[in-house]
C-alpha cells in the first residue's frame, strides 16, 4: 500500500473566524475543508455551544507539507493576533497524491 | 397606573420570570443548556414571526403611513453613536475602538427587547401599531455601519494590528449588514407579509401568532442562561460601563418616545420606537464588530449590551417607556 | 378562473413566497441555513401529520374507497420510469445508468410538493379526498425500484466500476424502500391515524393540523435556500435536461388527473393525483439511486428534480393539475 | 369500564400508537432517529409545559391542599427502595451496588409516563387535580439519594474498584438532584406558574396547553425507538428482572392509589400518584447512578426500567392504577 | 506509562457511504468506530450540512496497523471510485492494546 | 516556522463522564479542551446520539509531554475501570509554545 506524507492542520476558532480562515486556506492551496460546531474553554474563557453566532468551530484541512508551512505561517501573522483559535500540525498519510 | 405598577406587573409575566429562571439555572451552574439548533430554530421563527405580522400591518396600513416614522427610526439608530461614542471616550476613557465599538451596539438594536416590548403591550391592553416591526428591521444596521466607520478612522489613525487577513472592506460589512441572517430574515418576512396581506395570515396565523408568546417565554430562559453566564463579567467591565448600560436606555428610549410622538405614532408605536433606541444588539453587533474591529474587546460590549442592558431594558426599560409615552400622550 | 389567475394566486401564497425568499437568499448568499436537527424535525413533523391526516380520513371513508385509487397510483409510478427511460435515453443522449436513475426520480414523488398542493387546495376553496395521503405513500417506492433494476440491467452488460463493496442487493434496496426514514414515518403514521380515527385527531389535530400551513412555510424557506444553492449547476446540465425538467411534469401531471378521474376520485382528489405524478422525489429517491447505483451522477438528477422540477410544480405545475381537473370534471 | 377496556381504549390512543410505531422502527432496524437536538428540545417542552400548567393549578388551589399529598408522595419515593433493595438482593440474588441502583430507579419516576397517564386521563373523561405536577417534582430525587447511600454502604464494606476521580462526594450527587436540567426545568416552571396564575396561563397557553397532547404523542414515536432498542437486551437480564419489571409498577401503583386515598386527593389524583409510585426513571436516575455509583451495571437498570417496566406502564399501568382508583373510589 | 502504536483512520464521506463503510469496517477487523456530521468541500463541491441524506459525516477507527492497511486498501479499491470522500491514517498511541 | 511537539490527547467516552474527566483535565494541568458529542460503538454496545444523557462525547485537548503522561496515567488508574471509553495520543506540531 504506497501512501503520500501529508500535514492535518486543525483549528478551533470562534465563529466569526469563519469565512477568513476559510478564504485564507482556499488562497493558500488547500483544496477541501471539513468543519463542524465545537464546544471549548481556553484563554478567552468557556464557549458553549449554544448560540451560532458565539460557537466555536473546528476546522481540519489536510495540506501537502510546503502548503501546511504556508498556512501556518499566514496564521500566525494575520489570525492569532485577531482572533480566539488555536492550530496544530499532525503527520498523516493519504493515498491519493494528486487531490490533496 | 404608576412606574413601579407598569414594572411589577412586567416582572410577573411568564416572558420575565422564564428569563429570571434562566439566570438561576446559570447561577446555580445548572447543565441547562439549549442545544445550537434548538436555539437557531427558535430565532428563525421568532424573527419570521414578527417580520411576518409586520409586513401584513404594513399591508393593511398602506406604506404612506410608515415611511415617515421609519425614517426617523433609521436616522435616530444612526446618529446615537454620535453622542454615545464621546461620551464613552472621554466620560468613561476608553480606548477609541472599544468606544466605538459600544456606541455601534447602542444604536443598533435587539429583536428580542421588541418583541417582549409587544408582548407586554398586550398584556397591559395597550395597542400598537404593528408595522412597528419595519422599525425594528431598519434599525438594526446604520449604526453598527457608523459605528465601525467611527473604530477604522480611529485606529487608522492609531498603532492598528496585524494586516488584515479577510480584507474586510466596509463592502464586506455591508453585505453583512444587509443579507445577514437576522436582517434577511425579518425583512424577507417583513415583504412576504406585505405581499400576502391579511389573507396569508389566514393560512398561517395559527403557527406564527397563537403560540407566540409561550415560544418567547421559553426562548427567554435560554437568554437568561447565556446573559447570566456573563454576570461573572461585570466585575470586569467597571462602575463606569455598569452607569452607561443603566442610563443609556433612559436617554435613547426617551429619545425614541419624543421621535415617535413627533412622526405621528399612536402611544402604543412611540413606546415600540423607544424600547427599539433603548435596546442595544448583542448578536448581529458583536458579530459585525468582531470581524471588522478585530481589536476591540469583546467583554466590555458584550457584558454592557446582554448582561446589563438586555436584562435592565426586559425589567425596567420597557415599562418606563410605556409610562413616559402615556406622561407624553396624556 | 384561468389558469393564469391560479398560477398567480398560487404566487402569492405565503408558501410560495417563502420559498422565493429562501432561493433569494442563497443567490445574495447570506448565511441563512436551518440546522440539521431542524431540517430533520420539521420533515418528521410534515410526514407525521400528513400520514396521521391521512389515516383518520380512511378510517372515516373505509378502505374499499381508497384502495382502486391507491393501486392505480401505484401503477402509475412504477410505469412513469418506462416512458421517461427512453426519451432520456434517445432523445436526451444520456449514458444508461443517468437515464435510469432520472426515471427513477420522475416517477418517484416529492412529498412537499404534495403538501403544498392541498395547501393550495385549502386556499383556493376546493375540497379534495384527505386519503390521498395515501397515494403519496404507495407512490414513493415503486418507481424507486423499477429505476434501479433498469439501471442495473444496463450497467451489468456495459463495463461496471469497482466491486460493490455494500453488495448492495436488491434486498438492501427493497428494505430501504420499505423501512426507509420517509416511508416508514408516512406508512406508520397513516396506520396510526387508521387506528385512531376521528376520536384520536381530536386530541392531536392542535398540534398536527392547526399550525401545519405555518411550518409548511417556514420549511419551504429552507427549501429556497436548498434549490437556490443548486441553481448553479443549471449550466451544467444542459438545455434538454431543463426541458425535459419542465415538459415531463406537465406530461405526467395530465396523466395523473385522468387517472384521478377514471379511478373516481373527486376534482380535488384528481389533482392531487397529477400532482404526485408530476413531482419528482429529491431524498428519497436520490438517496437510494446514490446507494444502489452509484455510477449515475448526483449532479444529473439532483439539479432536475430538485433545482428544477420543484420549483417548477410548486409555482405552476400545482394550479396546472388544478386548472386540467376543473376543465375535465366540468 | 372493566380494566380490559380501559387498557383497549389506552392502546388505540395516539401516544401509544405512536410509541408502538416507534417499537417498531428499532426492530425493523429503520434508521428512524430524532436528533439529540430535537430529542431535547421535545423534553424542554414538555417539563415545562407541564411544570407551568401544575404552577397554575397550585396558584388556583393554594399550597395548603398540595403540601400534604406532596410531601406523601416523597415520602413514598424515598421509602420505596427499602422494600425493592432486599428482594432485588435476595430474590433476585443481584450483586448489592445493582440492587441498589435498581431501587433508585424504581423510586424515583418518569415524567413521560406522568404525562401520558394525564393524557388518558384527558381522554377519559376523567378529571385530576392539576398541581399534580408538583408531586412529580418531588419524587423525582428523593429514592436516588437513598439509592446512592444504600449502595455507598454496600460498596464501602466490599471491594471498590479504583480511587474514585471525580471525588463524588455526596455533596456533588445533592447538587444535581436539585439542580440536574429536569428538576430545574420542572420545579422552575413550577414556581413560574405558580407566581404567573391564570393571567399568565391565557398568554402562553396557546403554546404550552393546546399542542400538548400532540408534542407528547411524536416524543413517544422517538421513546418507542429508544426503547425498541433495548428490547435486545431483555435476554441479558433474566426471567427475574422481568418479572419484577412488571409486578413492581403494580404494588407501588397499588401503593400511590391508597396514598392518595388517604390524604384526600380525588380519584383522578390518586390515579396519577399511584402512575408515579408504578413508574421507573430512566433518565435522571441513570445519569446519577452512572456517576456516584459506577460499579453497578447499567444494562440491568436500563434494560428494566426503559424496556420493561416504560412499555408496561404506558399501555397497562396508567389504565390498571385508574382501574384501581375507580374502585377504591366507588 | 507503556503504549502502545495503532492507527487512527479517518474518513470523510457523504452520507449515503454510511452503512457500507461501517459493514466494511467491522468486516475487516475494527472493534468500533466513532462518527459524527461534519460539514465540507472538496472536489465534490460543497456540502452544507442541513439536509441529513445530503450531508457528510467524519468516521473514526483506531485499530492496528495491519488491520489500517487492510482497510486503506479496501477504501481505495472499493470505496474511492463510487463515493464522494476522503480517508487519512495517522499514528496515535493507546493504553490498552487489546482493546483495538 | 519554528514549531515546538505537543501531544494531542483524544478522549471519547460516555456523557456521564464529562465533568470528571473535565475537572481531571484542568486539575493536570491542560489550559484548555474542545468537546462536541458524536455517535459510536465499541465493547460498550452501540450509542446513538438522540439522548443527550446517553450520548457519547469526544473530548480533545493539547498538552506539554510530560502533561500528556500524567493524564493518560490517571485516565488509565481512575477512568478505565469506571467509564465506557476510549483515549489514545498523538503527536502534533503548534506555534505558541507558552499556550499549552
Ligand atoms: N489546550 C487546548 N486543547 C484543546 N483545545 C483547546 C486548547 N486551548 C484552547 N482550545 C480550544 O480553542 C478555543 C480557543 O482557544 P483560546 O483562544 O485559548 O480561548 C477554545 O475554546 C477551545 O475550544
Ligand atoms: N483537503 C481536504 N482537507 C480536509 N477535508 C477535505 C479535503 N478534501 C475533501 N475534504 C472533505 O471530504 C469531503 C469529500 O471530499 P471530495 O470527495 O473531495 O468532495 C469534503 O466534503 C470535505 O469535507
Ligand atoms: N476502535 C475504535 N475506534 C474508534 N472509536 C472507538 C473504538 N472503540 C471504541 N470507540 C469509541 O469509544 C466509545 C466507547 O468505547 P467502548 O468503551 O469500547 O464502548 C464508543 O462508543 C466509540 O465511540
Ligand atoms: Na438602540
Ligand atoms: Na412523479
Ligand atoms: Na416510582
Amino acid at each position: 500500500m504506497q501512501t503520500h506524507p501529508m500535514k492535518l492542520l486543525t483549528v478551533v476558532c470562534e465563529a466569526h473566524a469563519r469565512t477568513p480562515v476559510l478564504d485564507m486556506l482556499r488562497a493558500t492551496g488547500a483544496h477541501g475543508w471539513t468543519l463542524f460546531p465545537v464546544e471549548g474553554e481556553g484563554a478567552g474563557g468557556c464557549r458553549t455551544a449554544d448560540i451560532p453566532e458565539f460557537t466555536n468551530l473546528q476546522i481540519q484541512v489536510v495540506v501537502r507539507l510546503e502548503v501546511a508551512e504556508m498556512l501556518l505561517k499566514r496564521l500566525e501573522r494575520e489570525f492569532f493576533p485577531r482572533y480566539t483559535m488555536i492550530a496544530f500540525a499532525a503527520d498523516v498519510q493519504v493515498l491519493r497524491q494528486g487531490k490533496f | 397606573m404608576t412606574l413601579l405598577d407598569a414594572v411589577q406587573a412586567n416582572l410577573l409575566s411568564p416572558a420575565v420570570l422564564f428569563f429570571v429562571l434562566g439566570v438561576f439555572a446559570a447561577l446555580v451552574r445548572s447543565d441547562l443548556k439549549f442545544p445550537e439548533p434548538l436555539y437557531a430554530g427558535l430565532t428563525i421563527y421568532l424573527l419570521v414571526a414578527i417580520g411576518f405580522k409586520g409586513g401584513v400591518a404594513i399591508a393593511e396600513a398602506g406604506l404612506a403611513q410608515v415611511w415617515l416614522p421609519a425614517l426617523a427610526a433609521m436616522a435616530l439608530g444612526a446618529l446615537i453613536p454620535f453622542w454615545t461614542y464621546p461620551v464613552l471616550r472621554h466620560a468613561g476613557r476608553l480606548a477609541a475602538v472599544d468606544a466605538a465599538a459600544i456606541a455601534a451596539h447602542y444604536g443598533s438594536v435587539s429583536a428580542v427587547t421588541f418583541i417582549a416590548a409587544t408582548n407586554y403591550l398586550q398584556a397591559v391592553g395597550q395597542p400598537y401599531e404593528n408595522y412597528a416591526s419595519a422599525f425594528l428591521a431598519v434599525m438594526e444596521s446604520p449604526a453598527i455601519l457608523v459605528g465601525v466607520v467611527l473604530g477604522r478612522l480611529a485606529t487608522s489613525r492609531g498603532s492598528g494590528t496585524a494586516p488584515d487577513p479577510a480584507r474586510t472592506s466596509l463592502r464586506a460589512v455591508v453585505h453583512e449588514a444587509l443579507c445577514g441572517r437576522s436582517v434577511l430574515l425579518l425583512v424577507g418576512a417583513l415583504v412576504v407579509g406585505a405581499l400576502c396581506g391579511p389573507k396569508g395570515m389566514e393560512k398561517v396565523g395559527p403557527f406564527f401568532v397563537t403560540p407566540f408568546q409561550g415560544v418567547l417565554a421559553l426562548f427567554l430562559l435560554e437568554m437568561g442562561t447565556v446573559a447570566g453566564r456573563r454576570l461573572g463579567d461585570l466585575r470586569k467591565v467597571g462602575v463606569f460601563l455598569l452607569l452607561f448600560g443603566v442610563l443609556t436606555p433612559l436617554i435613547n428610549g426617551a429619545l425614541g418616545v419624543l421621535l415617535g410622538h413627533w412622526t405621528g405614532l399612536g402611544l402604543g408605536g412611540a413606546t415600540l420606537l423607544g424600547v427599539l433606541a433603548a435596546s442595544a444588539s448583542y448578536i448581529a453587533a458583536p458579530a459585525a464588530i468582531r470581524v471588522s474591529l478585530p481589536d476591540a474587546n469583546p467583554t466590555l460590549y458584550l457584558t454592557a449590551s446582554l448582561a446589563i442592558t438586555f436584562p435592565f431594558n426586559l425589567t425596567v426599560g420597557i415599562p418606563y417607556c410605556l409610562a413616559l409615552a402615556r406622561w407624553l400622550y396624556a
